[in-house]
């Protein structure tokens, strides 16, 4: 039993300390709200560090989300970084109709991942862009991208405007990384 | 007084000079108006405000209610004039 | 002794019946420093006698608000008055945060340092009893060598120097600090309305001598002072730009044996040990007259 | 204007709306980003605010009793060891009654080290006198400042108020949050004007020293003061619902308890987890309820005492533990309810999350009226798995 209402779709994504998992997730709620839906963003609340594994959460519901709880059975996951598929069960209660959305150059079942699972190569989006260096590539916005073109919950044009409105720096060369990425995945 | 009377904030406005530090006193200052020569260290130096000086030129008095009989005044009077005396005597 | 007529403004700003003990020092440079600074003036005092000497509630001496809080914070809390002071345009108050040795060197210094780091306009003053004397003297970093307090019983255990607070101070920012004795009010007086025109953390450190405390005839509190300062055991100066200049000759200096032999906290000194004493306190004026 | 928010960042806007005066801060985890964005909202001009950084949160909120007793409107946050620290000061605001408002970030308290949100700090400051409010989320934490500022400086109160806000959980979840306009919180928030303050036109000691003879009447104006804020904040939440459309139903918030079998009483972010659990099992047949305690200080006695006398079982979860017997809100429940049928339950503690589950399992334990002490997430404990 899912203790959470369907009417709610939940994510999960996990990255490296400085990959963007964070701001990823809270620039998805950030873009559900501007749609007038509910939504709630929260990073697992660890002692963070550039490099170490990170997982951040987001809800997002058409009702008030009351839940204030981590999230255990994801309807999405979204993987900043496929080395952390062999460090962590990333798909670790992952709903049987969800899907997982990873950053890799590989297929799923190279990787040995589910057929559920859509990769798309972000490292390489956010290099063509000019996001991060080779050794520390920032691909959060790109694999946001990605994912909005295999969860429509929230349109790709709010993620797009949010997306200007929330990065630091580089906020055009983001939002191009996050359109590429849209197109790109099958 | 009871609880009612109590202002909404403890603030203290009653002025101390309801207090009668006088009854505290042992000893008093005398003042020997032969010497005086009206140099005021007495009311510069009390720690009282008991030394009473009612215009520049006249001789100081004590505000016996208050003054607690220290003797500051008779040890810094320039002119020697300011002697302690017992209460008693 | 300094020869003055009418030495202070006649305007009183404390009114008579206050708790203070016969002789208290507290009172008296309390007086002349309001004297000084006049009714545009907001102090705040912590714990301490000067958390009793103002009264008990609803009886009050001083004609000035007052703004009474825990034992630590005096610094802070004329922060914050300051803080709102001028946020409603009132730049003219001046804020005098009014502590004891024992508030100051000691459990408030950390509050002191923070204020005078942010640069809050305030007059800070220590009054120096060198002991807690509201709890019934106990030592503070403030005590002198020597000195007998109930947490030093028979006084030779305790052979720390004096905490040098303006020295600190100066390190950490103050723009102006000086050293006040209420036995020479004009010198006292001068040194406050000086202090009150400099915008910014001023340290004001005032000898307060204490008869209860330091064991003495409530009648020589004002001679002790004098002494203190004549003996060159507090010396009187001023520091304003990187500079400290001496209000009081240090160089005819009287035998510091005048000084301690008036007070019953330091009966127990030998001769031997005066005479250390005064070696000591002739090497540290020596090196502060090289300094100036 | 519906925004994406933090809870700090709701807290931050909220200091701003109510045009504080005189904000001081020192940093803690998780409080931080609420002085920052104060600081970046006074260094844009945003916001007119004398801003302090201080040394300590002891000199912090010393700093704001200085400020309030100038008359200005005063605004802090902390969280755990901070507010341990404050603990003197939180005593002493209330005593010369200074209506400094002030989020906690609730947060563990070591050692050893825990920077993870329970409510054992804001727990621990329920002897001080201080209004206390526990916040569900970002919205109410905005809300309840604008509230407790209304009623803190309310003249018959003039106490501080704490508005309390999960450590993470709240302070670091971006949520959907309105934020209401500046010109709808000005109607609402009268500027703060207290009856004395320090004026160097009417001089008067703020505090002074009060013996025996007088320091039980003091006191009990203090009490008398907090049985005043109950009605203050009911007319104040009041007419927060006209001008904004939202309340809180203070001081005891219920859902589905009306037919309940079992209830369920909590305080925090928690309840909100607690409201979806009841909802999925009544579903199931099982008939439960939440009742939320928002104002933990003045301590609603009598909305809880009714409660529990409507409702077959009654079971506390304290994010907190009271070395004694149980919970500290277990302890203030029972003590009103007047009962011992009550069950206490602990969970949540240094940041462990409270999913579902465990909320099923104190649900159907409730139900069990087990009674006494129980550590519901403990691991090797009567719940666990």
């Amino acid at each position: 039993m899912s203790q959470i209402s369907r009417d709610t779709i939940e994510v999960r994504f996990h990255g490296r300390g400085g990959q963007g998992a964070v701001i990823a997730s809270e620039i998805l709620a950030k873009a559900a709200i501007r749609e007038g839906l509910y939504a709630s963003a929260f990073p697992s609340f660890g002692v963070e560090r550039r490099g170490a594994p990170v997982s951040a959460f987001c809800r997002i519901s058409d009702k008030e989300i009351r839940t204030h709880a981590s999230i255990y059975e994801p309807d999405y996951v979204v993987v900043l970084d496929q080395g952390l598929i062999k460090l962590t069960n990333v798909l670790q209660g992952m709903k049987e109709d969800g899907t997982a959305i990873v950053n890799t150059s590989k297929t799923a079942a190279e990787l040995g991942l589910p057929e559920n699972t859509v990769t798309f190569d972000a490292t390489s989006a956010a290099l063509k862009f000019g996001l991060g260096s080779q050794t520390a590539p920032i691909v959060n916005t790109a694999i946001l991208g990605a994912f909005a073109r295999v969860c429509n919950a929230v349109s790709m044009s709010s993620i797009i405007d949010c997306i200007k409105s929330s990065v630091p720096a580089k906020r055009e060369e983001n939002a191009a990384a996050a359109e590429f990425a849209y197109g790109g995945v099958a | 007084m009871n609880f009612r009377d109590l202002p909404g904030m403890p603030v203290a406005r009653q002025s101390t000079e309801s207090m009668m530090t006088g009854e505290w006193r042992t000893i008093r200052p005398v003042l020997n108006k032969d010497l005086c020569d009206r140099c005021y260290h007495c009311w510069a130096f009390c720690p009282d405000v008991s030394v009473i000086v009612e215009e520049e030129g006249s001789f100081p008095k004590v505000d016996l209610n208050h003054c607690k009989g220290c003797g500051i005044c008779s040890v810094e009077c320039s002119k020697q004039a300011i002697t302690m005396v017992r209460e008693d005597l | 002794m300094t020869e003055f007529q009418f030495p202070l403004p006649k305007e009183e700003y404390m009114h008579p019946g206050h708790s203070a003990c016969p002789g208290c020092g507290e009172p008296i440079s309390m007086r002349m420093l309001l004297k000084a600074l006049g009714p545009d003036t907001i102090m705040n005092v912590p714990a301490g006698c000067c958390a009793v000497i103002p009264g008990v509630w609803p009886a009050y001496s001083l004609k000035i608000p007052l703004v009474d809080h825990a034992f630590e914070c005096t610094g802070a809390v004329s922060s914050g008055i300051r803080a709102a002071l001028d946020h409603f345009g009132k730049d003219d108050v001046t804020v005098v945060g009014w502590a004891g040795d024992g508030g100051t060197a000691d459990i408030g210094l950390q509050s002191l340092s923070g204020a005078v780091d942010r640069g809050t306009d305030m007059l800070y003053v220590m009054y120096d009893n060198e002991a807690y004397m509201n709890t019934g003297n106990q030592c503070s970093s403030a005590t002198p060598c020597g000195a007998n307090t109930t947490t030093t019983p028979g006084g030779k255990s305790h052979q720390r120097t004096k905490k040098d607070v303006m020295k600190m101070m100066i390190a950490n920012g103050i723009v102006y600090g000086a050293s006040l004795n209420p036995a020479f009010p004009e010198d006292f007086m001068e040194k406050v309305v000086t202090a009150k025109g400099i915008e910014g953390p001023k340290f004001l450190h005032i000898l307060s001598p204490c008869p209860s405390g330091w064991k003495f005839d409530p009648r020589n509190t004002i001679k002790i002072a004098r002494l203190a300062t004549e003996t060159g055991v507090f010396p009187l100066y001023e520091y304003r730009n990187g500079e400290t200049i001496f209000t009081k000759d240090l160089k005819n200096r009287k035998p510091l044996e005048e000084y301690l032999r008036l007070q019953g906290r330091f009966k127990h000194l030998s001769q031997a040990d005066v005479e250390g004493m005064q070696r000591v306190l002739d090497e540290s004026i020596q090196k502060l007259l090289k300094e100036e | 204007m519906i925004e994406a928010s933090t809870g700090n960042y709701a807290a931050a806007k909220a200091a701003k709306l109510a045009r504080a005066d005189v904000v001081a801060v020192y940093p803690i985890t998780p409080q931080t980003t609420i002085s920052e964005y104060v600081a970046s909202m006074v260094q844009s001009g945003e916001m007119n605010a004398e801003f302090l950084l201080m040394e300590s949160e002891h000199s912090a909120m010393s700093a704001l009793i200085g400020a309030s007793t100038i008359g200005a409107r005063t605004f802090t946050a902390t969280s755990s060891h901070g507010l341990a620290l404050m603990h003197e000061m939180l005593m002493w605001a209330v005593g010369a009654r200074t209506p400094v408002v002030m989020p906690v970030a609730a947060r563990a308290i070591g050692g050893p080290w825990n920077i993870w949100g329970d409510h054992q700090d804001a727990i621990s400051e329920r002897d001080t006198g201080w209004l206390q409010f526990f916040c569900e989320n970002n919205q109410e934490v905005l809300d309840t400042i604008l509230m407790a500022y209304r009623v803190a400086e309310d003249r018959e109160v003039m106490l501080p108020a704490m508005v309390v806000e999960d450590g993470f959980v709240l302070s670091h979840t971006v949520e959907r949050i309105d934020i209401p306009d500046q010109e709808e919180v000005d109607a609402y928030l009268p500027k703060y004007n207290p009856e004395f303050s320090a004026d160097t036109s009417n001089p008067m000691r703020f505090g002074g020293l009060v013996t025996p003879d007088l320091w039980t009447e003091f006191r009990y104006r203090i009490a008398e003061s907090h049985e005043i804020s109950r009605e203050k904040l009911k007319a104040a939440e009041k007419d927060f619902e006209k001008i904004f459309g939202r309340s809180y139903g203070s001081p005891v918030e219920t859902y589905r308890c009306e037919d309940a079998d079992a209830v369920l009483i909590a305080a925090g972010a928690v309840a909100g987890t607690a409201k979806e659990v009841a909802d999925q099992l009544r579903k199931e047949g099982k008939k439960v309820g939440v009742a939320r305690i928002r104002v933990f200080r003045p301590f609603p006695s009598e909305e809880i005492r009714k409660l529990v006398a409507s409702v077959p079982s009654v079971g506390v979860l304290d994010k907190s533990y009271t070395f004694g017997d149980g919970g500290a809100m277990f302890n203030e429940v029972r003590s009103a309810a007047g009962t011992l049928e009550i069950g206490s339950y602990i969970a949540g503690l240094g940041g462990r999350d409270v999913p579902p589950k465990v909320l099923v399992k104190i649900f159907n334990d409730i139900l069990k009226k087990n009674r006494g002490t129980v550590w519901a997430d403990l691991k090797g404990g009567d719940l666990d798995d």
